[in-house]
């Protein structure tokens, strides 16, 4: 079995033989929670789920305080409005995703039989498109309050993201999302990495830099800056524009393949959405 | 549906009030996406009563955030009725009211 | 979580509510545009309570973060043991310095919280007036503007 | 004696410009080199500097204002950032596995 996808992983990576063993995701998530273990003593596993609030208690502080009476609280109603309104066939997205939509702890998943990461996101949409309504924006509005009511919903569920042995894409598309993370892009040249790994926690101009590990686990978040809702791929979009990279489609298989690497790091962390970020 | 959210919990005879008007408390400052100045307008007045009477009362400028989060805390009781109102510079006024836990 | 059912019965509650009321029974005060139009704290405080003469007291916290993460969004606590009629918060360096003053009568808490903006790194001073006196605390909040999340 | 150097070297700049300066001609083969080479690229390797695009518009902007020479100086320039983004795509492409923790 482990060779196998040692094998694969040889295979897509291109590189020639080689004497050191290639680790698979499970080593992966290992050597990068230790990572984070090692760097943060302080911070207990459980608490990365909070972002750089986990190492950072002077903003914890006045996070704590906006969590008193949190700004998405309005976006989780309107989500849930949304959630439970008839469209047009009499049906809801309620008969897609249940009663109450607590579904986060499925997603991002691989879809075996179209080959392909689906995102909760995306499978908001497709419910939509399926009973012949028009899919959301893919970055903020009715599609981030939709996903605050589930995620509000699941919050305690933990992340639990599988890449299935018996379908060598799905490794693929984790390899894609996990090179995404390591390589430098944009003419500032960073990685994923750099800022949220190696040099998490340090102050780029007036902000600290969140740990990678746990940023998955907490969206959507209503962002002091955006002052408003906002989803996960619209955070990488903007993330790239920083370091002046473009950046590429939400839901595209770039941004999905990095979410379905950056979850699966995170596995065994709560989800906590919606949550709020300055 | 009201713009306002209240959250009212007695403990110890004291009940902290927690609320947050859904306003967009412009400041006069801010320009629009053509470059024009987006005029302001703002909550002035809020005004919170436990049973008809005021327990709390307050004038905002316009440096409070958007959608103003207000707390505070008054002597009272488990199922006091209590009400939250504004007024904004524009003249229009809404309410909330909630039960006491 | 319990927050869910408490957001679910403040959202019946609140649908219910405005279908019946407008007005609350209490009028609002008359706003006092003038001290909230002063650029200067002084006559802001002069326009409002009719003096400027302060006293620092220690029986008032000004909750205040040392550096703000979003100038937009800062939350701001006053708390004090000395028997309040209000409580305002000075905003040194904004445009109009005086955001907010409350009201508060006999068996209310002398505490007040809410979220302000602040455009840089300013002094905020809290003011209580006790007893036909002004007491104050006071903090510097450091302002950041930049970066990967401003 | 310094300022009649500087003065000389201006002169030539400015000749240089009149004698060799930018035609609309050339301008838009600097556009239209660099536009592509940065479709290339970002078809080849999925990078994509935004200053590079910004530095392909500024290009087409002067050259609609008939400022060609700045047009052409602005498309030389997309074209550097855009040979920069492709030998970072290079280097990725050979280096990131050393910053994957074991």
């Amino acid at each position: 079995m482990k060779t196998i996808i040692q094998h694969l992983a040889f295979g897509l990576l291109g590189l020639s033989v080689s004497v050191t063993a290639v680790a698979g995701p499970e080593e992966d998530r290992k050597a990068f929670q230790n990572f984070y273990e090692n760097r943060f003593p302080d911070t207990p596993v459980n608490d990365y789920q909070n972002g750089v609030y986990s190492i950072l208690p002077s903003a914890r502080e006045q996070w704590q305080s906006i969590e008193e009476f949190p700004p998405y609280e309005l976006s989780v109603e309107a989500g849930e409005k949304l959630f439970h309104s008839k469209f047009a066939n009499g049906k809801s997205l309620a008969d897609c995703f249940g009663s109450n939509g607590a579904v986060r702890e499925k997603y991002p998943h691989w879809d075996k039989a179209r080959g392909m990461v689906v995102t909760m996101e995306r499978a908001i949409n497709e419910c939509r498109e399926a009973n012949a309504e028009k899919p959301y924006g893919l970055k903020k509005g009715k599609i981030a309050d939709v996903s605050a009511y589930m995620s509000f919903n699941s919050r305690g569920q933990k992340v639990n993201v599988v890449i299935p042995s018996d379908d060598s894409r799905a490794l693929a598309a984790y390899e894609d999302g996990k090179e995404h993370f390591y390589t430098k892009r944009g003419q500032l040249n960073f990685a994923c990495a750099d800022c949220h790994m190696y040099t998490a926690g340090a102050l780029y101009r007036a902000d600290t830099t969140s740990p990678g590990l746990g940023h998955a686990t907490s969206w959507p978040v209503f962002r002091s800056k955006w002052q408003e809702m906002g989803t996960l791929h619209r955070r990488f979009g903007g993330c790239h524009k920083n370091i002046r990279a473009n950046p590429f489609k939400a839901q595209g298989s770039e941004y999905s393949n990095l979410e379905y690497f950056v979850s699966y790091m995170s596995n065994g962390l709560e989800f906590n959405g919606p949550a709020a970020r300055k | 549906m009201s713009t306002i959210r209240i959250k009212a919990k007695e403990r110890n005879g004291l009940v902290s009030v927690k609320s947050l008007m859904k306003h967009p408390m412009e400041t006069g400052l801010r320009k629009d996406k053509s470059g024009k100045k987006i005029p302001e307008h703002w909550i002035q007045d809020v005004v919170a009563e436990a049973n008809g009477n005021r327990v709390f009362s307050v004038a905002f400028n316009t440096s409070i955030s958007k959608d103003p989060y207000l707390a505070f805390a008054y002597t009272g009781k488990k199922g006091d009725v209590l009400r939250i109102s504004w007024k904004d510079s524009a003249g229009k006024t809404d309410s909330a009211e909630t039960m006491v836990k | 979580m319990d927050r869910r059912s408490v957001i679910k019965a403040a959202g019946i509650f609140t649908a219910a509510a405005t279908a019946f009321l407008a007005m609350p029974r209490w009028a609002f005060a008359a706003y006092s545009q003038k001290a909230f139009k002063q650029k200067a704290s002084i006559d802001a405080l002069q326009n409002l309570y009719g003096s400027s003469a302060t006293t620092v007291s220690d029986k008032i916290t000004l909750k205040a973060p040392d550096i703000a993460e979003n100038g937009a969004v800062v939350p701001l606590e006053v708390i004090t043991d000395l028997k309040a009629d209000s409580i305002a918060i000075l905003i040194e360096k904004n445009p109009s310095p005086l955001a907010i003053k409350a009201d508060i009568p006999s068996g209310t808490q002398g505490l007040l919280k809410t979220r302000c903006r602040m455009g840089k790194t300013t002094n905020v001073m809290a003011v209580v007036e006790s007893g036909g006196k002004l007491y104050t605390a006071s903090k510097e909040v450091k302002v950041t503007i930049g970066g990967c999340g401003g | 004696m310094k300022n009649g150097l500087r003065i000389i070297a201006v002169s030539i700049a400015l000749c240089s410009s009149v004698a060799f300066g930018a035609s609309n001609i050339s301008a838009k083969k600097a556009i239209d080199g660099a536009n592509a080479a940065y479709k290339q690229v970002a078809k080849e390797t999925s990078y994509q500097w935004t200053v590079a695009v910004g530095a392909i518009k500024a290009a087409k902007k002067a050259f609609d204002k008939g400022n060609f020479t700045e047009a052409e100086a602005l498309a030389a320039k997309a074209m550097k950032l855009v040979e920069a983004t492709k030998l970072q795509a290079k280097i990725e492409s050979e280096t990131w596995q050393m910053r994957v923790p074991k």
